[in-house]
């Protein structure tokens, strides 16, 4: 099993109603699955998340790239700086 | 040099941080908030970040920067928090030998970090709503 | 806004001048002047201008700036005198709804002036040649 | 007869050694006429004056612009500001 903290920004941290959360996924577990691992506990996250890129460590990721434990995974909606 | 700060900005220091005896070119971009969108009155701005993975973004950009033009001095701060109308939320400043590069660059960093910093603005309107703006997707509206 | 002073450039003043409420966009390009030319050490630049002439041209390009972009603040100054090494002899600042526009305009408005407002510099080198600066023409070489 | 002041700037000043002229033109004159009157009395001006714009009483102007007495004449080398 590998755990992973999820982080939340903006919209979807309102969506999510936190702005981290825990999770525990089967080894081995890829973005992809993390992606449907939230979705299944926080459906409200559903319209936002097909529009958000995942950040493994701080680096966008795609639904291929690995996840290790204890890694920190950002979940980036849209974003809107400038 | 790179700073992601909840204070004003203060642009004149930005300004100040590129000069360069050897550069022609100082340009500064100041991004301010501004009041009217169409027909919404914005009261002000407020910005979230990523904050590790947002100045790790930011270093990127700056350094791809200078692979790509022949810049010297370079300078790009964001605030964070609440932004009032007519306040800065973004300053880039560049300086290079030549007046053609310091826009180049200046408009390809601008561009690119609304791209990819994970840097988030929520408009809060005269009338008191709040919207995150995340471009492409329309959970807001 | 336009200036031509023999005083150093304020540059805060400038970027203050265009600050606007309904503007997301300030740009401010500041022209220095630049130690090295190729092999030339430059110690300063010393510019002269055909005064009301000068005034006149800046008007013109400013009110044409207005009729083609949407730009709300619009500030540029030019020193003349002697300008040493680092310091400002133009300052051009912007404001507009869009940042497009801001650079668009900025860019235009410098290209513009460098073509024709009746403003000269002379190259002052380190060792005490003196050389006008007048392009296509070779009379000082 | 039309009286012209002619005012030179950067190396036009220093070529002609003076940052005015007065020179008197035989009526009709255009700017044409008057650079050849200039050359003529400033043959140093000779190198740099093909290069010049002659400016009337503040606006650019071409070899057919009429002069008409008073008025003042600009003699513009290539510029350089900025």
């Amino acid at each position: 099993m590998i755990d992973i903290n999820v982080v939340l920004f903006a919209r979807a941290r309102e969506l999510a109603g936190a702005d981290s959360i825990k999770l525990t996924l089967d080894d081995p577990a890829t973005v992809g699955d993390l992606k449907a691992a939230l979705l299944q506990q926080y459906p409200d996250l559903s319209t936002l998340l097909p529009h958000c890129t995942m950040a493994v460590d701080h680096e966008y990721s795609d639904d291929d790239t690995a996840l290790s434990s204890g890694c920190e995974v950002g979940c980036i909606p849209p974003v809107s700086g400038g | 040099m790179i700073q992601i700060t909840r204070e004003p900005i203060d642009s004149t220091a930005a300004l100040q941080q590129v000069a360069d005896p050897d550069c022609g070119a100082n340009l500064m971009f100041l991004g301010t908030t501004r009041r009217w969108t169409g027909e919404t009155e914005t009261l002000e701005l407020n910005y979230e970040c990523y904050q590790e993975m947002a100045e790790k973004e930011l270093h990127k950009l700056c350094t791809e920067a200078r692979q790509r033009w022949d810049l010297r001095g370079l300078c790009v701060v964001h605030r964070i928090g609440n932004v009032p109308v007519g306040q800065a939320s973004l300053a880039v400043a560049v300086s290079s030998p030549h007046r053609g590069v310091a826009f180049d660059a200046a408009q390809w960093l601008i561009d690119t970090l609304k791209q990819v910093v994970p840097i988030w603005k929520q408009e809060v309107t005269r009338q008191g709503e709040t919207r995150w703006v995340h471009p492409g997707s329309e959970v807001n509206r």
